[in-house]
């Protein structure tokens, strides 16, 4: 189960922050998204050299803790996707279409003239996609 | 005579040269945004996309004429019947919109409707696909009628916020239309009756003929 | 691709920002009606990269992102490709283009006197032409540089207009300050 | 090929706004031009009211013995007209592409100021090609 979404800008900037859990541990999750910029830094800046993805946007698992697996993403327009899911047996084709789905409701988001690049995402459209998006995570349709 | 039927929307549309409607889209978009900057007032803004629709209509008209053969077919004298008028009005006014926005027509043709649907009914948006603007509600004189737009890709991607209550977004079309039929002479007026982006289920533009301005005959010119 | 609109709509369009602004409500503030259509311009640009860059790899270093530009952007608006890229390596680029598609319907009538209001006589009577050529290419340099800036590539474009009025090759020319150019 | 002599665009008020002369057989000075094409504007609304049949849309040929003179007048009220040695053939079509040139170069030039006089060269440009092109290969369009 996905329990939380996020979009950060380029400088770090929460854009959106979006948990899906009934407990209330949106603070921890925010706590994970944050320390996952870091990973993403990291490993943009230092890529090994050998890997072939290397400038694949798909970033791959960032870090797994104890109870969640985060995943990110990196566009080129230099603005993170950070996935934290439970799921311990998550298909990498899962995660990769999920930020596909994710990255195209985030542009369509942003090419909304109404909306300020660099300040919070409110769209009410682009909060339903992503609860679509997260909702169909994992249901193998392959779609 | 019976007039001959126009090109097809399609026809005209594979005669123009075309471009992705996203750039198309973000300009309006942008033009919009910087008016509500700069006008400040919603309703100055209303009126200088009328304005800036209507100057473009006027100019337009002529593009359509020219690549869609309705110069040879239509004459507006026989519009003295109502039926005539009626029936010249409807392929009159969807042959401009769908060269306006040939975009439905070819997505109709190209069934990409199924993916988007699908797409769109994931994001739960209600939206309509493959449809192409219809001219109905015609009044018994035959002199108002609406064009319903169901899908418009002026709108692909806005979403007004609050404090933008009274702006017609779409206005510029409104613009479009009255300067086009003012070329053909024929005055209206254009209202919008309904709006997707103020949560009506489509968009609809009253058109009401004002008056229908007689050919120029030099006689009774201002020389 | 996806849906495409006749290009005359968008044609119209820029015809109609710039005559808004500049005949319109900054009719005797011709650099405010720039600085106006630059910035949606600007915006467009911002989020067209946006969209464009949505499916592709990321780019490994600027030239990479500016060749984009170039190439793929450049025919997504233009619908051709840039003729020809130059550099002095020291964060300038001129990008010539040959027929510059926007400019591709227009001619100058040599007594024009869209832009009379112009604030200096001098210059505008040395080239009238030119500047009211000027105020449509406000629009396509704030899309460049709203696209190259959101690619990470902060910078000023300019675009330069000096061989009018019967060619129709223009250069558009932008400054940047980087020192990870590779 | 058949000469064309030369070729007038009115406006919708009877207004001179273009006139060229290609070759030079017919050449008329500016003022002449001027009461021509008032002098056809008028002509060409009258035949519209001596018409017997019901929605005539006015002359679209007059044969002399030294020219041809054919006209198209789109809906939007402006008349396209050309002078040409008799018998030309094909001046229907060369009337409908010109229109179209029209709108390619003079409605979306963003500096022509509509009902004004043209002056537009990539206009004169595409027109003389036109005017010199085989006119067949304009049937097909």
């Amino acid at each position: 189960m996905i329990v939380c979404v996020a979009v950060v800008g380029h400088q770090n900037n929460p854009l959106y922050i979006q948990s899906f859990t009934e407990a209330d541990d949106a603070l921890k999750l925010h706590h994970i998204v944050h320390c996952s910029l870091d990973v993403v830094d990291e490993r943009v800046n230092n890529p090994k050299k050998s890997s072939p993805t290397l400038n694949e946007t798909f970033l791959g698992l960032l870090y797994p803790t104890e109870n969640y697996k985060v995943y990110g993403y990196l566009t080129n327009t230099k603005v993170k996707l950070i996935l934290v899911t439970t799921d311990l047996d998550v298909r990498d084709a899962d995660v990769r279409n999920f930020f596909s789905k994710f990255h195209a409701a985030y542009v369509d988001a942003v090419s909304n003239p109404f909306h300020v690049p660099g300040k919070k995402i409110t769209s009410r459209t682009f909060a339903e996609r992503v609860s679509t998006i997260v909702k169909s995570f994992g249901l193998s349709s392959g779609s | 005579m019976a007039p001959v039927a126009p090109r097809s929307g399609d026809a005209i549309f594979a005669n123009v040269e075309r471009v992705n409607a996203e750039l198309f889209t973000l300009t309006y978009g942008a033009i919009v945004r910087q008016l509500l900057t700069d006008l400040e007032e919603v309703e100055e803004v209303n009126k200088q996309l009328d304005q800036m629709g209507y100057n473009i209509g006027i100019r337009l008209i002529d593009e359509f004429l020219a690549k869609s053969n309705v110069s040879r077919c239509i004459d507006f004298k026989e519009t003295a019947e109502v039926i005539a008028k009626k029936s010249h009005g409807d392929g009159f006014l969807e042959g401009v919109w769908s060269w306006i926005h040939p975009g439905f027509l070819r997505k109709q043709k190209r069934k990409k409707m199924e993916k988007r649907k699908i797409e769109n009914e994931s994001v739960g948006l209600k939206m309509f696909l493959g449809v192409t603007a219809t001219v109905g509600n015609w009044n018994a004189e035959g002199t108002t009628c609406s064009l319903i737009l169901e899908d418009n890709p002026l709108v692909d991607f806005v979403e007004l916020p609050d404090t933008c209550q009274g702006l017609y977004y779409c206005n510029i079309l409104s613009g479009v239309i009255r300067g086009a039929l003012e070329m053909v002479s024929m005055k209206t007026e254009v209202t919008w009756i309904r709006d997707m982006l103020r949560g009506d289920d489509a968009f609809e533009l009253q058109l009401k003929l004002l008056k229908q301005v007689p050919e120029e005959y030099p006689y009774k010119d201002d020389e | 691709m996806g849906r495409e609109v006749s290009e005359s709509c968008v044609e119209s369009l820029l015809t109609e920002i710039v005559s808004s602004y500049c005949n319109g409500f900054y009719a005797d503030k011709p650099e405010l009606a720039a600085r106006r259509i630059e910035a949606i311009g600007f915006q467009v640009g911002h989020q067209l990269s946006e969209r464009y860059t949505m499916d592709r790899p990321r780019f490994t270093d600027h030239l990479e992102a500016i060749k984009f530009i170039c190439k793929d952007f450049w025919s997504e608006v233009f619908k051709k490709q840039i003729d020809n890229l130059k550099t002095n390596h020291r964060g300038t680029f001129v990008l010539q283009d040959n027929r510059f598609r926007w400019l591709s319907r227009m001619s100058v009538d040599p007594s024009i006197e869209t832009l009379g209001s112009i604030q200096d006589p001098s210059a505008m009577a040395e080239n009238k032409a030119a500047q009211a050529i000027g105020m449509h290419l406000y629009f396509p340099c704030g899309i460049i540089r709203g696209a190259l800036s959101n690619l990470g590539i902060p910078c000023a474009v300019s675009a330069d207009i000096s061989n009018l009025p019967a060619c129709k090759s223009f250069h558009f020319e932008f400054f940047y300050s980087a020192n990870s150019l590779n | 090929m058949a000469a064309i002599y030369s070729l007038y665009v009115i406006n919708k008020s009877g207004g001179l706004i273009f006139c060229k002369d290609y070759g030079s057989a017919g050449k008329m000075d500016t003022n002449d031009s001027l009461r021509l094409a008032s002098l056809w504007h008028s002509m060409h609304a009258i035949s519209q009211q001596l018409s017997p049949v019901n929605g005539c849309a006015g002359i679209e040929l007059l044969q002399a013995d030294t020219f041809d003179l054919h006209c198209f007048q789109s809906l939007t009220g402006t008349k396209f007209f050309v002078v040409c040695e008799p018998g030309a053939l094909h001046m229907e079509s060369l009337l409908k592409y010109i229109y179209e040139l029209y709108t390619d170069y003079v409605l979306k030039n963003p500096f022509y100021e509509m009902e004004m006089p043209i002056r537009c060269e990539l206009f004169d440009i595409n027109l003389s090609q036109a005017v010199q092109k085989d006119r067949v290969a304009l049937l097909g369009r």
